[in-house]
């Protein structure tokens, strides 16, 4: 389901189990791979800029 | 042992041992934690002793046999009978075979196992009750995994002809007329399977196609499939009641017209549906809270409104699919042992195994259309791809649905020999966000039915190499 | 039409219609070119004629005999008997359909089709050989895709009793007794089919093994079925000469002790390697180089040395496999129209057609181990899987191998039932520079063979559901 209407990363599995492992909402990341794919490489630079949410469940 | 002598403390608590269960249990065990289940009947649930297990066993016997008494390939002659007693006592060795697994991989990760009946009296206690008594538990954590069964209607009572899922997998011969009352895939699969062997089979559906859930080019062929076996199917048609005798039993029905029918046949299996075993487990005590269609609440991490238990599989929103509950199962037992593990996939592949196979992952066209607006559609039939030649198996196609912005793979559809088989790999070009590009880039063995993947990319991409484009 | 008369232009030039060059065909014609090709034989080369097609059909033909003649579900009793002819018509029949297929495709997409042999007489001209004369062809952009043939050994002369690949293929009768020289792909295919139509075979290999390029634990899995239709395997044998009279054939051949051995039999099947088809063909006139293996000599774009001229599939380096060759085709065709595309695939899968199927993409164990040092390896049986077991086919493994430093798959292996169709996604993983957790977090239906791959991604990650951590 979608959460709040907006756009789902397009991220591979490990990649959003790694931004959920640092504490970050994927979907606020701009992806930089193909596509606009979130890469690793994107979460660890989002997580150390600190702009990091919490994942809550729904 | 008293009843309600002593209150023994476990860290984790299953209740069911089905995929949700015993999968979630396992994982628990290797994460460090001390597991109990508990089920009432035998080990694997459902799926293993009543469902996907025997069922895809019956079919596959089903399959071999039909196979060889018309032998599809010319120069080759092959005759088949069978005894169909000694194939449900293969089925049942196959059943035996997975549930004995079941049970050594939770001895080897040290999963204590408990026959019987648990129910919730508190929120961190159930009783769990056995065939000389019964115990209580105090949980730390527990996870709930108790399935589903089928829907009785009620104008369509169980009895020694009425039949569910469970009566018709377990029947000791082939009956010689068979009404099967709802043709989604639970119908369709048995009811072909006895078709080939040799029943005559009716399919009442109430809506105005079987297998409504899937694309309808899709379901012709399998429609084309049931007409060879002489399966009459009745769409728009309304179960109204049965008469059961000695030896057969009769059914009225509405048919589309509105007009009365009645139909004899040996047996009537109902497959109408399956209902949620939330019922009767205590879950007010426990504070676990259910949605308007009976199943529980839960939140992304499986989590119900006791913030204790959790609960997966049939119970929960969601396909009631085996695969589905083994996932929920194992990011229950994640978070539990601390991981921040969600429900998070972005889709749920669905397998028919009917002849020939189905399998869909992801949205369809229709659903594509309404989620992205502009769609990248690529259709590839199996007649055009020589490793089903080869098998002459042509009956089929593959069709991928993209988002036409980015070219990123959202759904896909496959009906044709092996479906379930080539479904994987859509399902993980889903999951990487693959565009159809990865897809038509990515060298296919030849000559093999993954090709057919990579062509159907090359079809939405408007560069199909072997079939001329449209 | 009088001999090099006149010279006709032509914008593409494509030499030989096998999977390399029909698809190279038809992608340049997409793209808006004008394209003629030119081929001796028939339209769709080795592989549609006499190599993939053709073996795939008999495999797949002897494969159901099998299966009829000894059932293997309990309970269904079959029988089988075969008329060989006839069986060899079918087998013409899938070839037809599928190079009538290459027809077709090549026409729409309006593909102009000479039948003829060419060979260079300028850098940017041939000249092609027809049943009535020759004619002269100038072109803008060539693309050589003449193929490879079989190796003939000078001890061991074709003749009406020794026979390679294509003689195979076109028996008219099952041989009593078979020798194949070579245990290759090629060999072990041909001969585990004539052995399951019941010819008493041998295989004589020169190496310490059989399939040599496979994992031996695969290996063992074909040579336990070999054994099974009392297939004899001499390794480490060298062959030495052969005789033939009128109704038999003797082949001499040293064993691995050294020992002379003579062997009788109705047919010598020597299946030891093919060569590119580079040697006549007037290269040299057409400033195109070979590399020491006699291979065309180019670049990433499969560009020769001469830069107007393209070379692709069995005539250059690279494993000799049908579905390299379509792939190289597309990219030479999209290099000529003006595309930046490269030859830039991460992996190429290979398929064995034996019994069971062996299938292998990207590196090995021991390759991975060679490249990045520390590596993870997720290795799951299939008698630990449903459907496996429901289609009495548990003989079998799937291994997956990452670089362990980032998760990354980078190799997979497969054998068992559908290795073919299984091994398409994790060629797909392999491209997307999936991980072993992407894979296990995927969810894969249930109950299909495709749950292996994920359970082996969830052992190489140490955390095994459904077999014992070791
Ligand atoms: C004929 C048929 C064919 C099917 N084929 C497929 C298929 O091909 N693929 C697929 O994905 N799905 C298939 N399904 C569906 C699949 O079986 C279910 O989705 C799956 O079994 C759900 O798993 P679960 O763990 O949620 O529950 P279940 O498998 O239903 O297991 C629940 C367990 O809980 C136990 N239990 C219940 N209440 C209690 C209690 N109070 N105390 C103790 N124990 C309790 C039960 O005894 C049972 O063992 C099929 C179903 C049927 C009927
Ligand atoms: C028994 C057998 C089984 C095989 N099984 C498989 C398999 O399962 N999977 C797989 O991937 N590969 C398989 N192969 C290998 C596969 O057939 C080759 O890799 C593939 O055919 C190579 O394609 P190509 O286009 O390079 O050349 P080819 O298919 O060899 O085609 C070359 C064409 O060029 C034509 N030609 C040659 N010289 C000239 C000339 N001077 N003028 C005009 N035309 C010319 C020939 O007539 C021919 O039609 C098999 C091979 C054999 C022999």
């Amino acid at each position: 389901a979608r959460r709040g209407g907006k756009r789902r990363a397009l991220a591979t599995p490990h990649v959003r189990a790694l931004a959920r492992k640092l504490g970050v909402d994927i979907d606020e990341i701009d992806g930089t791979g193909p596509v606009g794919r979130v890469t690793e490489e994107d979460v660890r630079r989002f997580a150390e800029g600190g702009r990091g949410l919490a994942v809550e469940p729904d | 042992m008293v009843v309600g002598d002593i209150v023994e403390e476990v860290e984790v608590l299953v209740i069911g041992a089905g995929p949700g269960g015993y999968v979630a249990a396992i994982r628990a065990a290797q994460l460090g934690k001390s597991v109990t289940i508990v089920d009432k009947a035998e080990l694997g649930g459902v799926c293993l002793n009543r469902g996907c297990i025997p069922s895809k066993a019956l079919i596959s016997a089903a399959h071999h046999y039909e196979a060889a008494k018309e032998s599809p390939f010319p120069g080759i002659e092959t005759t088949a009978s069978f005894d169909f007693k000694k194939v449900q006592e293969w089925k049942q060795s196959v059943v035996d075979k997975m549930t004995g697994g079941v049970q050594q991989l939770l001895k080897g990760n040290k999963v204590n196992v408990i026959q019987g009946e648990a129910f919730f009296t508190k929120p961190n206690e159930v009783r769990v009750m056995q065939e000389n008594g019964s115990q209580r538990l105090q949980f730390q954590h527990c996870i709930l995994a108790t399935g589903s069964r089928p829907i009785e209607l009620k104008n369509l009572p169980l009895g020694k002809r009425v039949i569910d899922s469970t009566g018709a997998l377990s029947l000791d011969h082939v009956p010689q007329r068979l009404v099967v009352v709802g043709g989604g895939y639970i119908g369709i699969e048995l009811g072909q399977t006895f078709a080939k062997f040799g029943s005559q089979v009716t399919i009442i559906e109430g809506l105005d196609s079987i297998l409504a859930l899937f694309d309808k080019q899709m379901v012709r062929l399998v429609e084309k499939n049931l007409k060879k076996y002489n399966v009459q199917i009745e769409t728009k048609a309304l179960a109204q009641g049965v008469e059961e005798t000695e030896d057969s039993v009769k059914l009225t029905y509405k048919d589309k017209d509105g007009n009365e029918k009645t139909i004899e046949a040996d047996y009537v299996l109902v497959t109408v549906g399956r209902r949620p075993n939330t019922d009767e487990i205590g879950l007010q005590d426990a504070g676990i809270e259910l949605t308007d269609k009976g199943l529980v609440k839960v939140d992304q991490q499986c989590r119900t409104t006791n913030p204790n238990v959790f609960a997966i599989g049939d119970i929960v929103p969601g396909p009631a699919l085996a695969h589905k509950a083994s996932y929920e199962g194992k990011v229950a037992a994640e978070v539990i042992a601390g991981k921040p593990s969600i429900v998070d996939y972005r889709c749920i592949p669905s397998v028919v195994f009917s002849d020939p196979e189905m399998a869909s992952v992801g949205l369809t066209e229709e659903e594509a259309k309404k989620e992205y607006g502009q769609v990248a559609v690529g259709r590839f039939p199996y007649a055009a791809n020589g490793r089903a030649t080869a098998l002459n198996a042509t009956d089929g196609f593959i069709k991928l649905v993209a988002n036409k912005e980015n070219g990123v793979l959202v759904g896909a559809q496959v009906v044709g020999v092996e479906a379930s088989n080539i479904i994987a790999e859509l399902g993980l070009a889903i999951e990487m966000s693959a565009t159809l590009e990865d897809i038509a880039l990515t060298i296919h063995a030849h000559p093999t039915l993954g090709e057919m993947v990579m062509e159907a990319a090359e079809v939405g991409l408007g560069e199909p190499i072997h079939i001329i484009k449209g």
